[in-house]
C-alpha cells in the first residue's frame, strides 16, 4: 500500500498497567494491528507513563511482566513511540527510568499529534 | 457514512454498551450505516446468550443481536479477550472440550484484525467504554 | 481536520475531563455524554473551567443530562444540548472522533 | 435480636447513578440487607450524592428510574440515610432538589459516623 | 480469626480478584479462616468454567475453585447479579430453558442474604473491587 | 475502635485516594494497594500530601509495589511497606477494614 494511503493510527494509553488489563489488551491490538501496514503511532500520557517504568517485577503477583510486552514495540515498525512530558513530571519519573527510548513530548505537541490522525483508540 | 464502533464494557455494569447501541440507532434513523461492532476488554460479555433479565428490563444481548439482523450489523466478539472471558462460541467450545458454549445468536467470534480492517474502511470508529 | 472529543466520565471522579480539556485545539469539539454531564454544571469548579473553554464547541448529550435529573438551565452558558441525532450530526462533521475513557 | 447484638452497617455511596450500576445493586443488596434486623445506614458522598438528585428521567434511555429506588429507602426502617454537606456543595446541589430528606452532615461528622461502624460495605 | 471477602469486579480486566485471592491465601496460611467469598456486581464472572487461559497465565476461576477445596472456603455468587450477565448453575439454565450453564465446579449461586449473614458472622468482612 | 483504610485506585486518576485521606480519623490506618500505591511517590502532589499525613498509620503492599517497578526508595518518609501476610495481620489489628473504591 502506498504511503499516501496509510491510514494514521495512534493508541492512546492512558492507564496504569497491573491494576486493570486494559493498557495490556491495547497492546494486544497494536502489536497484531502493526501487521496492517499502516502508519501506527502509541502515546503514553496521564497514568500510562507508569506503563514505562523500568524494573517492573510482577512475579509475586503471578502477572505477566507488561514492561516486557511494551519493550517489544520497539521491534515493530511504529511511526512513533510518545510520551508526554508533563505526565512524567507529575509523577516524578525521568526518561532515564523507563523501558525504552520514547520520544518525549510537550503536552502542545501531543494534542497536535493526536489531532493529525485519522484513528485514535483509547482504552 | 459507514460508522464502526468499538465497545470496551459489557452490559449493564456500564453505560458504554447502552451509548454504542444508541448511538447505533440513531444513526441509522438518519440513514447512515453500522459496518461493525466490535466487542473488546469486557465488552466480549455483550455477547451472551445466558443472560436472564426481568421483562420489564431492557435485554442488552438481544437487542444488539436485533439491531444487527434489522440492519445486517456485523457484531463480532474479539476472540483473544473472550477466551479470557469465557465467552464461547460452539466451535471454540469443541476445540477446547468445554461441553457448554454461550454465544448469542447474531454474534460471532472474530480477530483483532478485523477491529482495525473497521478503522481502516469505515468513515468513522467510535471507541465506547470505562 | 477537526476533531469530536467524547468524555463519559465524571470530572469529580476521574481525570478524562480534565485530560480532554488539556489537549483539545482550539475549534475541536467536545461532547460530554454519560457521567460526562456534570462537567457543565453552574456553580462548580469543572463547571466554570468548561464554561471558560471558549475555544471550543462544547456539547451536552440531553438524553444523559436528563436521566440525571438535570435540564439545560443548569448548565453554563456557551453550552448546547444536543440529543442522539446531533451526536451523530457531530460524528459526521467530524474527520476524527477521539474518546477520553 | 436485642439492639446492642445488632451490627451496625454502613452503605457508602460514592459513585454517580446510570454511569455504571454500582449504585443501583449497592441499593438492592441494602433493601434486601435491611431486612435481616441489622442496624442499617446509608451515606451519600463524593458523586454519590448525584443519586439524590430530584427529576431523574431515564426513559430515553430505556432505564429504571434510579431515583425511584432511592425514595424506596424512606419506607424502610434504617438507622439513617445520610448525605455529605461538603459533597452537595462542591456540585452545587441543594438540600432541596433530593428525592427525599436524608440528614445533611458535615465531612468531619460522616467521618466519625463511618469510624463507629461495624461493618462498612462500598460499591 | 474469621475473614468474609466480597469481590465486585469480574477476573483479569481489573486487579480485583487477584487481590482478594491473595488476601485469602495469605490469611489461610497464617492460620485464619476464610469464612465465605461472595461474589457481586461483574464479580460473578469469576465462576465461569469456560474460559481459556494459556498455560503459562493464572487461571483466575480455577485459582479459586482449588482454594475451596484445599481450605473448605464458601464460593458464592449472587443469583441476581449472575442472571442478569449470563452466569448459570444447571438448574438455572434448566428453569430458564438456556439449554447451557457455565458455573464452575467449587462455585454455588446464592442470595444476597449471604453476604449479609457474612458481614454479621465473619470478624471480618474485606471488599475487593474498582 | 480503629479503622483499616484501603485505597486501589490511582491518585491521579481517581478522588478515591483524596475522598480517603479527607475522611480518615487520626489514628486510623490506611494501607495503598494495587494504583494506590502511586500516592505515596516521592515527588509528586499526592505523594507529599500522603506523606504530610503524619496522623494516620500509613502503608504500602509491597508485592503491588514491586510490580510497578517501584521499591521502599521512592516513597515519601513515614510509609511502612509491608506484604500481605503484613495486611492479614493489620486487617486482623483493626475492627473495621473500609476500602475507598
Amino acid at each position: 500500500m502506498a504511503a499516501a494511503n496509510k491510514k494514521r493510527i495512534l493508541y492512546v494509553q492512558r492507564r496504569a498497567p497491573y491494576g486493570s488489563l486494559y493498557a495490556q489488551e491495547a497492546l494486544e491490538m497494536l502489536l497484531m494491528g502493526a501487521a496492517f501496514g499502516q502508519r501506527v503511532s502509541i502515546a503514553f500520557l496521564d497514568d500510562g507513563v507508569f506503563q514505562l517504568k523500568a524494573e517492573q517485577a510482577p512475579s509475586a503477583l503471578g502477572m505477566k511482566n507488561f514492561g516486557r510486552m511494551v519493550r517489544a514495540l520497539e521491534l515493530h515498525d511504529l511511526e512513533g513511540i510518545y510520551v508526554e512530558r508533563e505526565s512524567l513530571d507529575e509523577r516524578n519519573l525521568k526518561s532515564g527510568q523507563l523501558v525504552l527510548p520514547a520520544e518525549v513530548v510537550r503536552r502542545a505537541e501531543l494534542s497536535q499529534l493526536m489531532a493529525e490522525q485519522d484513528l485514535v483508540l483509547s482504552f | 457514512m459507514q460508522f464502526a464502533l468499538l465497545v470496551n464494557e459489557g452490559p449493564y455494569q456500564h453505560q458504554a454498551a447502552d451509548s454504542a447501541w444508541h448511538f447505533a440507532r440513531a444513526a441509522l434513523a438518519k440513514g447512515h450505516g453500522i459496518s461493525r461492532v466490535f466487542f473488546y476488554h469486557d465488552g466480549v460479555y455483550n455477547g451472551t446468550r445466558l443472560g436472564v433479565v426481568p421483562q420489564d428490563e431492557r435485554h442488552i444481548p438481544e437487542r444488539w443481536a436485533l439491531l444487527a439482523k434489522e440492519h445486517d450489523v456485523d457484531l463480532v466478539i474479539c476472540v483473544a479477550a473472550a477466551q479470557r472471558r469465557g465467552i464461547l462460541d460452539a466451535a471454540e467450545s469443541r476445540r477446547h472440550g468445554k461441553g457448554a458454549d454461550n454465544l448469542a445468536e447474531g454474534f460471532r467470534i472474530g480477530g483483532l484484525g478485523q477491529l482495525i480492517e473497521s478503522g481502516i474502511e469505515a468513515d468513522r470508529l467510535l471507541v465506547f467504554g470505562d | 481536520m477537526s476533531t469530536l472529543h467524547l468524555v463519559n466520565k465524571s470530572p469529580f471522579e476521574k481525570d478524562a475531563f480534565d485530560s480532554c480539556l488539556r489537549h483539545a485545539l482550539p475549534g475541536s469539539a467536545v461532547l460530554l455524554i454519560e457521567d460526562g454531564i456534570y462537567g457543565a454544571l453552574q456553580g462548580t469548579a469543572p463547571g466554570d473551567c468548561f464554561g471558560q473553554a471558549t475555544e471550543l464547541q462544547r456539547y451536552v448529550l440531553v438524553e444523559d443530562l436528563r436521566a440525571r435529573g438535570f435540564g439545560a438551565e443548569h448548565l453554563v452558558v456557551g453550552v448546547q444540548v444536543i440529543d442522539y441525532e446531533g451526536f451523530v450530526d457531530l460524528a459526521v462533521a467530524h474527520e476524527l472522533v477521539q474518546s477520553w475513557l
